[in-house]
């Protein structure tokens, strides 16, 4: 708990430190604010306090996923260090929205009570309308703002009527009240029931960009500035699985049989649309965002696999797609600089002719993504396949396979122009500071790989 | 004695694999004569040391020696010591190999002098003999297959020798091919005796033979898949055309390889299964009628053949025809006395062309040439010998293994021997053509200064001379007072089969019929090519369409070409072109493609449009709804 | 202790190249540290009879990082660690650019395919399995002829699908485990697996192999493959990788799903068969000789497929035989070819010939390699292909004929190819072609004196399998 | 408090959820069928307001406070959304001089 109220106050105090009109402060005391909670987070582990009328339960769980969510907004704070130096204003507001938002999602991974879970969805959100639009003479960005706060205010109608109408059937809103109230239909629910699970099930599947909700996401992880665009990918992401999981785990599983159907259809839906969409793909902002889909796929696997270890799969597999990730996007922009602007798929041409480095740690960082061994990305397809596999879900599992046969085509797309000559030779220049990023993601990439298997959670 | 063989057995192959090793490696430093005086001598001390071996043989008071060298493969049950196994069949060939082979090669320095590649011709000579070797000594079958691939690709080296000439190359690959055709038969023949005997040495094989009924499905398998090894080798219908193809490779190797030695392999081999092949009469009679029809289609194509060596070949192809049949009718010893006399007089016959071919400066049409007999007396008289032997004229050679092998026909069934004596007589007609127009009549080609060859050339051709007139002295039918030497020494090896004898007055009013009839050919061809000096036509005149398909050799190249190697070109393309690239490829890329057009679809889905993602987003609620109302 | 010597010095060497920077150095270190392997192996084969190396890697997985070694994984370490040496000589003539790169890459993929043969542990193997391809695709990639971006991708594409199948395969396999789940074959081997499964499962399973081998319908990756990939790139391809199929089916579908193979025995054996006399047909019209020897390759592999699948005493033994024999005839095969085409700076047939007046060592060379190749007794391709027909017509004479068909078509079509690049009248355009230097005999003789060696002298490499043979025999129930 | 409950009460509860469903589905079509933005964020602002009353009514029906507590934290978001979105329109008015939904299709495929 201190460590929510810790992040707020630090959001507050970069906030404050705009005046200052210092950039330099900004990122090392916000990382400083972050690490601070991320400590106090570690603490509570296994003590498994509750706060707010137990409206709020901060188990190891949340506590995991909170860690990894700090360390990756870590890493895109020390990217920020570069990104926003060409920025003249509104540096500190950057910061600090994006630190209310990881308060949002400190709220999504330890609630237990629907209203939290709406307002940790709300306070996530509200800041990422913002910080998408941040470019604010771009039209891409106000687009793509727009778009973010439309569809996803849209669909949060629809998640409060789900909670509504839930509300209604059982007359509370704690999730374990309402797990019991469910067990006594005995699978058979009454349709009000039901509707309401489905709509707040569905209000959750839109913030993860599950199809056939997904379709805000290509276009505002485009549009958005990159550096939130990275934010979005792997926080929201890692944030919304959480409260997807505890959702489930903590309320609705055993799922009733058809909303279960449901799920694995938007699982097979995801799988496939992210993965048709992203073959022919030539933006690499969009690539990345149907690949994301992809990816919420296979976490949606794992989830629905129900077993003791889904919740350390996830958190595994969410942290390790984060961790690949960010330092693409942070070569991305490199690139992006070093080819005016443009943000197609060959402007990686020539990067391994130029940072030969670079250009292997894009490959470890590909790799992860595609699951090939020996990355931590494979571990963790590994691991999903254990699980859906061992549940038993075999047909789906060779359906998964067969999309990841397909994921492995874009990314290694995209390897092979990163091996390619270019036509174009403009200099690209890595700061040190995010190359050493970059290299230490890679490393960890391999290391987690081959040395760490699973988080006790 | 034993302990003798044992120690220099290995000798044989020894010297002419020592011998290709130098003259191989150090081709480039070896000058003039130098490589063929190494690889004569290497072949001679062969030939010294198999002379040692068959008397000590004979003096050891054994049948036969095995001699192990090492193990060569061991698996299972399957143990094959690299063994040689001295027995008078198989020094019967060494002596034959060797012997005409050192000839050859002494003969070779006179005809290959001053060629580029000279060094390179004794080293595969010398890898050649080697090779035969192995094939006539080993131990067991696989041994015997080394040797016998080994030939066949010594023999594909030395028809595209001079490698330059397109056709030479296609003549070397085409023999190595139907060699190969059939080496697979034989290679499963001797898997299947494996497999039946769990062995495939020679004495164990033959040892268990006995247990098999004779005329067993099995038996007449293994037979037949080793007939067609032989086939392919000993160039019988129908896989005999590369043999005369084959002539483009240098005369001496002609002499060597296409008359001599390797083309008998099959006949050695079969000779060497007697006990295999006596339990399988059926595969008898299919060789009757393999080596029959050979022998007659061979001597009529022979008729019309204007390139000396075309002639020879084609009655190579002829003779070996009768060897066949002499196999087929179970007298194997009367196949290998007739190998033996032929190993002589058409080396010799070889021989002689390549001396005439040398004299011509490389001309080999026969109607190019006339009146060499005075210019070329040492080749003329040396030739009529062979032709003599050839013909079946007594004494000399050929006359009594043909007779042997016209009797034993006889004795089965006189239809054989009427079809086998009108073969005898076109051979005879054809190679009194052959000799009338070379060295009869005048000169044709103005341009060519035809000379006596070297004596380096002339002593070979002497020495085999007179073996071709005397070596039928070998084994003299006790008709003639004689003991039958060769088939009796020969006997320990070979079990012929037992056939009624003919009364004594029988045979030889057989033998005057035919010598009659060889006579009146004989005439007969005198009056055509020396009396009338008729010259056959050039190859453009328009002939009698029989005559023509003679000329052309029944069209059995064209008929090939059109039955298997154009198919299988076609076969080839079309497996590329429509099966890999249309089928299997384009499948494979048509996933690919789908998947990929699929994705530009999935694209588009992305309209970009706001309202038409609330639209779908409202779309799937409701079809959720409906979805889990419903379910 | 001694396998984690022989796994991680390549890779170690390799990495330690990247930080260099003199093309020379670099090639000798790394054809050093290839020949220290290779001296390595030797000895074991000599001395050690068996040895083990495990450490748990994860608990909580049940999966251990276990090396070991039978008769077959020595074969195939003994193959891999003999090629190298010259895989990486082969790259002393041309200045690459980035030779530590190169290096770096060949000797990774060494040490991924050690891995591959000394894994103890089906998840092990999965990832070195994986492994190999990393550095062979930036090997293609990189170094690669025309049209290698799309050729490539599809190689690794198609490739990968395969061994994601296979991946199922083991997690199906890890799941049926009793008690802690494990993938260590050793559990795979005990598994009783319900016949209905086991019939579906082999396909998963073997899709993969035979995929890499490749077998007929599934080959449609290797000969473009093939044909762009560089020197040392298509020796690594021809030499070893594609054993690793043999390896990973024998590995897993005998001992693991017996019933599968019963079943599907006679399919997969026509099928390896259909490609045996297919390729050897195409191969015949093929114009550009790597392409052609593509095609010749896979008629060999899959001969040896068919070998496999026949499983008795001689086809075994012929199988790993070949496997030996069939990597060094192919190494040094696309070693004289490339020196071919370095000569003439073409790889098509019809404009090649007459380069023996030129090179005849060169031709000399490339002919007893072609002999090889075509199994010419006395060659180690005979052995091996003898000992397999035996296997085969075992099994039943007609796919002994239909094996068989190989030496004839072989024939045909590999002379064809030796008389096209090297007889024929003097060309003008090669007059002035070098013969072979001294590189290239340091490359080819001792590939030859092995092809000669092992053709003569077999018994060592029969040796060294007969157990495993034996045991491997005795998995499936005679039928 | 009691007097409002049972007021509530009098009509019946699926009046209540007709009602707000009726509600929700016209924000729902104003949401899909308008072009002018401030329009469609009134809409949204309707469904907002539909979810309230439906949670009030069952709020009052389970005689359950919780459920008219969730609706103020709702007005808060709602407001806060509202600004948010706002201020997007008027960036957006700044930018291409218009609050037309059709014209952002920019970002596509």
């Amino acid at each position: 708990m201190s460590a929510l109220i810790l992040l707020t106050v630090f959001g507050i105090i970069v906030l404050y430190l705009g005046f200052a009109n210092n950039k330099k402060i900004l990122a090392p005391v916000a990382i400083t604010g972050l690490l601070i909670s991320m400590f106090l987070s570690i603490k509570d582990w296994n003590l498994g306090s509750k706060y707010f009328h137990d409206m709020m339960i901060i188990d190891n769980f949340s506590i995991a996923f909170n860690v990894s969510m700090v360390i990756i907004t870590i890493l895109i704070f020390l990217f920020g260090v570069n990104y926003y130096k060409r920025m003249e204003h509104h540096v500190a507001e950057q910061y600090a929205l994006m630190i209310f938002a990881l308060t949002g999602a400190f709220l999504m991974t330890s609630f237990s009570n629907l209203i939290m879970l709406f307002l940790g969805i709300e306070i996530l959100s509200i800041p990422l309308y913002i910080l998408a639009g941040g470019k604010k003479s771009s039209f891409r960005s106000n687009e793509a703002s727009f778009k973010y706060f439309l569809l996803g205010s849209f669909a949060t109608t629809f998640f409060l009527f789900g909670i509504a109408l839930v509300y209604g059937a059982s007359a509370t809103f704690y999730l374990p009240e309402i797990k019991t109230y469910i067990a006594q239909f005995n699978g058979h629910l009454p349709p009000m029931l039901m509707v309401g699970l489905l709509f707040i099930l569905i209000g959750v599947s839109f913030k993860v960009a599950v199809a056939p909700f997904h379709f805000w996401s290509p276009d505002v992880y485009e549009g958005s500035p990159t550096l939130v665009t990275a934010f979005m990918a792997t926080v929201v992401k890692t944030a919304g699985f959480a409260a997807f999981y505890r959702l489930l785990g903590m309320g609705l599983l055993p799922l009733p049989g058809p909303l279960e159907k449901t799920l694995w259809v938007m699982t097979m839906l995801s799988l496939l649309v992210g993965n048709l969409a992203a073959l022919r793909q030539t933006n690499f902002k969009r690539l990345l965002a149907y690949s994301a889909i992809v990816h919420t796929g296979f976490m949606m696997l794992a989830m629905l696999s129900q077993h003791d270890s889904s919740a350390s799969v996830l958190l595994y597999y969410t942290f390790v797609y984060s961790l690949a990730t960010v330092p693409l996007f942070i070569i991305f922009i490199y690139m992006k600089r070093a080819s005016s602007g443009l943000e197609e798929l060959s402007i990686f041409r020539g990067l391994y002719k130029q940072k030969p480095w670079m250009a292997v740690f894009m490959t470890i960082l590909l790799m992860s993504l595609a699951g090939l061994p020996p990355t931590a990305g494979f571990l963790a397809k590994y691991r999903v396949f254990i699980l859906s596999i061992s549940q038993g879900y075999l047909a789906i599992s060779i359906f998964a396979i067969v999309m990841a046969i397909i994921g492995v085509y874009y990314y290694f797309y995209v390897l092979r122009e990163t091996f390619s000559e270019s036509d174009n030779p403009n200099p690209i220049e890595i700061s040190r500071l995010n190359s050493l990023l970059i290299v230490v993601c890679g490393v960890a990439v391999l290391l987690l790989g081959i040395f760490v298997w699973s988080v006790p959670i | 004695m034993v302990a003798l063989i044992s120690t220099i057995a290995w000798l044989v192959p020894a010297f002419p694999l020592l011998g290709f090793l130098i003259t191989g490696l150090a081709k480039n430093r070896l000058k003039n004569n130098q490589a063929g005086i190494i690889a004569s001598t290497l072949v001679s001390f062969s030939f010294i040391t198999a002379v040692i071996l068959f008397f000590s043989l004979r003096s050891s008071g054994q049948d036969s020696v095995t001699v192990t060298l090492f193990n060569w493969i061991s698996a299972g049950d399957l143990k094959i010591p690299f063994a040689f196994l001295i027995d008078h069949l198989s020094i019967t060939m060494m002596l034959i190999v060797t012997g005409v082979g050192a000839l050859i090669h002494i003969y070779s320095i006179g005809y290959m002098h001053g060629d580029e590649r000279v060094n390179s011709f004794f080293a595969q000579m010398n890898l050649f003999t080697f090779s035969m070797l192995l094939l006539v000594m080993g131990a067991n079958y696989l041994i015997l297959f080394i040797g016998w691939e080994g030939v066949g690709f010594c023999s594909y080296l030395l028809i595209g020798f001079w490698f330059k000439n397109p056709a030479f190359n296609y003549a070397a690959r085409k023999a190595f091919v139907m060699n190969r055709i059939g080496d697979l038969g034989f290679i499963l023949g001797i898997i299947l005796l494996f497999f039946t005997f769990k062995s495939v040495s020679f004495t164990e094989v033959f040892a268990q033979a006995g247990t098999l009924q004779a005329g067993a499905p099995l038996i007449t398998l293994i037979t037949i898949l080793l007939l067609v090894g032989a086939v392919g080798k000993s160039a019988q219908i129908p896989l005999y055309t590369w043999l005369p193809d084959a002539m483009a490779g240098p005369t001496p190797v002609s002499a060597l390889i296409h008359a001599a030695t390797m083309v008998t392999a099959g006949i050695y081999m079969i000779a060497r299964s007697s006990i295999l092949y006596n339990l399988a009469p059926i595969t008898l009679n299919i060789m009757i009628g393999l080596g029959l029809a050979t022998a007659i289609f061979a001597a009529v194509i022979g008729l019309r053949q204007n390139d000396i060596k075309k002639v020879l070949a084609y009655s190579t192809v002829s003779q070996l025809g009768y060897m066949f049949l002499a196999l087929g009718l179970g007298a194997y010893s009367s196949a290998v006395f007739h190998l033996t006399t032929h190993a002589f007089f058409k080396a010799l016959l070889f021989l002689g062309a390549g001396s005439i071919i040398h004299a011509m400066g490389g001309e080999q049409d026969i109607r190019k040439m006339g009146g060499l007999r005075k210019k070329m007396p040492v080749t003329y008289f040396t030739f009529l010998a062979a032709t003599l032997a050839i013909s079946g004229i007594p004494p000399f050679s050929g006359f009594f293994s043909k007779d042997l092998i016209l009797t034993k026909a006889f004795e089965n069934n006189p239809v054989l021997y009427v079809l086998a004596l009108g073969g005898a007589l076109i051979t005879c007609f054809y190679m009194f053509r052959l000799l009338y127009l070379v060295f009869f009549g005048d000169q044709r080609l103005s341009s060519a200064h035809p000379h006596e060859s070297p004596r380096v050339m002339t002593i070979p051709l002497i020495i085999l001379s007179i073996l071709s007139v005397f070596g039928g002295f070998l084994n003299i039918p006790e008709l003639f007072g004689g003991k039958s030497g060769l088939g009796e020494f020969l006997h320990s090896a070979i079990i012929s089969k037992v056939t009624e004898e003919l009364a004594g007055s029988t045979e030889i009013g057989l033998i005057i019929s035919s010598l009659a009839l060889l006579g009146l050919i004989i005439l007969l061809a005198y009056r055509t090519y020396v009396k009338k000096a008729i010259i056959p036509a050039e190859d453009s005149k328009s002939l009698s369409s029989f005559s023509k398909a003679i000329t052309n050799k029944f069209y059995i190249d064209e008929i090939y070409t059109a039955l298997f190697e154009r198919p299988f070109g076609f076969l080839s393309d079309f497996f590329f072109y429509n099966v890999e690239n249309k089928v299997l490829d384009a499948a494979v890329d048509g996933i690919g493609t789908a998947t990929s057009r699929l994705g530009g679809l999935a694209r588009k889905l992305q309209a970009g449009n706001m309202s038409f993602y609330l639209f779908a987003m409202v779309g799937g609620i409701l079809l959720f709804i409906i979805f889990i109302l419903i379910v | 202790m001694i396998l984690l010597i022989i796994l991680l010095l390549p890779i170690v060497t390799g990495l330690f190249l990247l930080l260099l920077r003199n093309p020379a150095t670099v090639r000798i270190i790394a054809l050093t540290s290839a020949i220290v392997n290779l001296l390595i192996t030797l000895g074991l084969i000599i001395s050690v009879p068996s040895a083990s190396y495990t450490v748990n890697w994860s608990h909580f997985m049940g999966t251990q990082f276990s090396l070991g070694f039978d008769g077959i994984s020595l074969i195939m370490i003994l193959l891999t660690n003999l090629l190298f040496p010259f895989i990486i000589l082969s790259g002393f003539t041309r200045a690459h650019i980035k030779i530590p790169v190169l290096n770096f890459l060949i000797l990774f993929t060494q040490s991924a395919l050690l891995g591959v043969f000394l894994a103890q542990n089906a998840f092990l193997f999965y990832i070195f399995w994986e492994l190999t391809l990393i550095p062979v695709y930036f090997i293609l990639l990189l170094w690669g002829g025309e049209n290698r971006r799309a050729i490539t991708l599809k190689f690794f594409i198609y490739t990968l699908t395969g061994s994601l199948f296979l991946l199922f395969g083991i997690i199906y396999l890890f799941t049926l485990t009793p008690g802690i789940h494990t993938t260590d074959f050793s559990a795979f081997n005990q598994l009783h697996i319900p016949a209905a499964t086991q019939t579906w499962l082999f396909w998963i399973l073997f899709v993969a192999f035979a995929i890499k081998m490749p077998v007929f319908p599934f080959h449609t990756w290797q000969p473009s493959t093939y044909t762009m990939a560089s020197k040392q790139g298509v020796m690594i391809l021809a030499g070893v990788l594609t054993k690793m199929g043999i390896y990973g089916a024998l590995r897993f579908l005998f001992p693991i799903v017996p019933q599968g193979v019963v079943y599907w025995q006679n399919t997969v054996i026509i099928m390896c068969l259909i490609g045996v006399v297919y390729a050897s047909v195409i191969a015949f019209r093929q114009t550009n000789i790597k392409r052609l020897i593509a095609f010749s390759s896979m008629a060999h592999i899959s001969l040896m497929a068919a070998a496999m699948f026949v499983l008795n005493y001689y086809s075994l033994q012929g199988l790993f035989f070949q496997v030996i024999s069939h990597g060094v005839t192919i190494v040094a095969l696309f070693y004289v070819v490339h020196l071919v085409q370095e000569r003439t700076g073409t790889l098509e047939l019809p404009q090649m010939g007459g380069l023996k007046h030129a090179a005849p060592n060169m031709a000399i060379l490339l002919l007893i390699v072609v002999l090889g190749s075509i199994a010419l007794p006395l060659t180690a391709g005979f052995v091996g292909e003898f000992l397999i027909i035996t296997g085969l017509a075992q099994f039943s004479i007609w796919f002994a004929i239909l094996g068989g068909s190989t030496m004839i078509l072989g024939a045909i079509y590999m002379l064809y190819a030796y008389q096209r690049i090297m007889l024929g009248d003097i060309n003008p355009a090669y007059i002035k072609v070098k013969d072979i230097r001294a590189l290239d005999f340091f490359v080819l003789i001792p590939l030859i004196a092995l092809i000669l060696i092992l053709g003569i002298y077999p018994q060592p490499i029969l040796n060294l399998v007969e157990e495993s043979v034996k045991a491997m025999q005795n998995l499936i129930p005679v039928n | 408090m009691k007097d409002i409950s049972s007021a509530i009460q009098l009509i019946p509860l699926e009046n209540y959820v007709f009602l707000s469903v009726a509600l929700f589905s016209i924000g729902m079509m104003g949401v899909l069928f308008r072009r002018n933005t401030i329009a469609i964020l009134m809409c949204l602002e309707l469904m907002f307001n539909s979810v309230n009353l439906l949670l009030t009514a069952f709020s009052a029906y389970h005689s359950d406070p919780a459920g008219q507590v969730f609706v103020f934290f709702i007005m808060i978001v709602a407001a806060a959304e509202v600004a948010v979105g706002l201020s997007i329109i008027v960036m957006m008015k700044r930018n291409v001089d218009s609050v037309d939904i059709n014209l952002l299709n920019r970002l596509k495929w």
